[in-house]
């Protein structure tokens, strides 16, 4: 059985064949898991009426690296799905907010824990659920719920993504991946829940059969495409981590 | 900071007085802003296991500049330590330890806490949109709802409410209120007073809170 | 910090307070994962009135180890939930099957996806969910469907557990587990679900702290008693292994 | 084995024809019995992934005695090895892999086969319950599903037939069925007759077949 390898020779190769009009998540949580490189590479090759999906837009820290929000800055995205569209203080402001006042993107706002159950749920074939979470607010307004045991629940649909980008730690050439610590966060779900999951890797790439299999995080079956993050400053790596270089 | 005269207690020192009631052998979820403040409270001999949304179970104190590991942080962002027997899960597991009732408290911010019990934390009135984050999953089941907030507004009004006037997060889940004026619990009719923070009198406070204050727990 | 250990002392003990009526899961696909010192430590305790949940009610294979069918056959079983009530082929019979004809016994057949799917819905407070499997057939017959995007799907309830029976290769004092291969199959969904998991470890019990929390399978949160496996002839491993050992 | 005088194919045989038309990339899932035999079958410079129920992805060949690892079994409970690139998940991940579509083909025994592609293999008329375990969530989900059976029961009755007397697995799902006797492809009215064992003629076919035959794929 031979084993192709997944990796690709960049990032621009790895996302020019995204078209206009596509759901793309984004992995990462406050940093760990974030694809930099990838984003940076999508805002070069300028696919538009993107649907993002994403805890956050980005942009709430200084200095900025590529964010959700700068593909929003750029005009490529019509939908951003996230669990927030401001800040957690009001006195914040997000970059992205502007443009939504504005209505010149559109937002689903959706709690975190339903964030991450939908994209599960669309990696698991699992079209539609239940969850007690958001039921009496003011995003259940109108939408359907269901009393089950005696308790309310609303009804929430899996969220399929066209593409998942995504950072690992490490990775194999049959795209097996772990990551390491809050880097996991949504990427697994995220990689799941897509038809086409590209990954930013930190550490070179290993042959297949390098990772032992007890300690793989996300299978293979959910990646196609993985690039190795080269040396800053041509590869983009945490902002911490990029101040301590210098 | 209140935007009055009256301080009360601090932040580390409201952050202090929640962890207090932290029972022997709770999972505790801790929200963005003050409530991280109480990982770094001491809890002695008490056996509490901190559980952040990102999945990073069994997280300590924050870790000072230059030793940070760059890969972990808590759900405010912090880079935090991890403490023996920590282990991570990806973000469905850790929301599945939160909706599966396994929280045995979450303690977070807020704008206004209703006498009810009812809390808003993610839209201010005049925002199209807002910042829910967890808060939503959390507190619709966590097993206690814990929540610190600043006793009044930086212009003086009330936080503490007959009723939300800001959409609200969930209902009739909050059970203890720590602010800078002393720790507060909602009863349905307003708040029962268990504890006031040094230099406030109980007609400070209920001059500042917008609901009848009872003393006693 | 203390960190109390969850070790206890026996199979016996840990095993001793579960009560007539209790729905327990048993974890174990084909061997590897099984709980065979537990089921055995129950069956000496005697508890009735049991809910059996597995994938199988074991039995197929000579010699036999304690499971599901020896709980049955000692009248402690009122009703078992499983992906096999029958084998797979008609010509083998299990011990279960002939409890099961004569109405000595309930049983409710799921399949296995969607049994493990319950479970883990009740692990992760997803009262129901909707799935494709068994569409159709007899099993959905009267059932609650649902048309998603042009596709039926049925309904399907969580399976809460009051206990679960697990084996894992190795364990920390904070009850951090690892599975060997396929050991792991129905075991983190079973904990999930269940109020009380009950462990049994083939491994020395490690401090907390030993293992990477990168490596962890599952995490403690889910896990309240750990016991050693003790070697044979006290302690039951599988059947091949203690065939070697002879 | 039939019980009649033809004998067709072997096991081995119905396995390796089906084996054939993997295809390059593919991710196969293989049930309980004949078709686990497909692992077993040189399948050259193709690219074909085994995906076992219970989670073990990536597995080839059994291992002859001795050699097996005691943790390590297929779908079948066999004890088989890994490849290079293998990786574990627990069940629920990996029936999340079956209902999302990415089983390429999965490939069942049966008790019969429909013209109209429904198959039968999780109960017997007579009996109470049955067994399913992963047939149904495979059937409904994966992209293609095989059948391997053989042509008749120990009795000579046909297998291959208009409509399944036996409660199905799934409806309209078989694309392609192994038996001793060849291959064949349900067609809505029949099968299609797409290769006869050697020995095997079409007329012998025909009289063992429920259903009727057409000539060519």
């Amino acid at each position: 059985m031979a084993q192709r390898s997944k990796q690709v020779a960049g990032f621009a190769a790895a996302v020019a064949d995204i078209p206009d009009g596509a759901v793309i998540a984004f992995g990462g949580f406050a940093g760990p898991g974030t694809p930099y490189n990838l984003t940076k590479a999508l805002l070069d090759q300028g696919a538009r009426r993107l649907t993002c999906i994403g805890n956050t837009t980005g942009g709430a820290h200084q200095p900025r690296l590529p964010d959700i929000g700068m593909l929003v800055e750029a005009g490529q995205v019509a939908k951003v799905v996230c669990s927030f569209t401001a800040a957690t203080r009001p006195t914040d402001v997000l970059p992205f907010t502007k443009y939504y006042e504005a209505g010149e993107v559109e937002a689903e706002l959706v709690p975190q824990g339903t964030l991450a159950e939908r994209l599960r749920a669309a990696g698991a074939g699992i079209p539609a659920f239940y969850t007690p979470a958001a039921v009496g607010t003011e995003l259940a307004e109108g939408r359907e719920t269901r009393v089950i045991n005696g308790r309310e629940y609303l009804l929430e649909y899996a969220l399929p993504c066209d593409v998942a980008f995504i950072r690992a730690w490490r990775a194999d050439a049959a795209g097996n991946l772990q990551f390491r610590l809050a880097q996991r966060n949504f990427c697994p779900l995220m990689a799941m829940a897509a038809k086409l999951t590209i990954v930013e890797v930190e550490e070179d790439i290993l042959p297949a059969g390098a990772l032992d299999p007890d300690q793989v995080h996300l299978s293979g079956i959910f990646v196609q495409r993985l690039v190795k993050v080269p040396p800053a400053p041509e590869g983009l790596w945490t902002v911490r981590r990029q101040e301590r270089a210098k | 900071m209140s935007a009055t005269d009256i301080k009360g207690w601090d932040r580390q020192q409201m952050a202090d007085r929640l962890a207090r009631e932290f029972q022997d052998g709770w999972i505790v979820n801790l929200g963005v802003g003050i409530p991280t403040l109480c990982s770094n409270t001491d809890i002695g001999d008490r056996d509490i296991l901190y559980h952040a949304e990102n999945g990073v179970i069994g997280y300590g104190p924050v870790l000072p500049a230059g030793e940070e590991d760059l890969h972990l942080v808590n759900a405010g962002g912090q880079n935090v330590s991890l403490r023996p027997g920590a282990a991570i899960v990806h973000h469905a597991d850790s929301f599945g330890i939160i909706r599966s009732g396994r929280i045995d408290v979450t303690v977070m911010g807020a704008y206004e806490v209703s006498a009810g019990g009812d809390f808003a934390n993610w839209k201010v009135g005049r925002a199209k949109g807002g910042g829910i984050g967890g808060a939503m999953d959390l507190a619709a089941c966590a097993k206690r709802v814990f929540i610190i907030l600043e006793h009044t507004t930086r212009k003086g009004e009330p936080r503490l409410v007959p009723q939300c006037s800001l959409p609200v997060t969930a209902r009739g889940v909050v059970t203890l209120v720590a602010t800078n004026y002393g720790l507060f619990a909602p009863t349905g009719e307003g708040f029962a007073v268990i504890e006031l923070a040094p230099g406030i009198s109980l007609d400070a406070a209920r001059a500042a809170t917008g609901a009848p204050l009872m003393e006693g727990r």
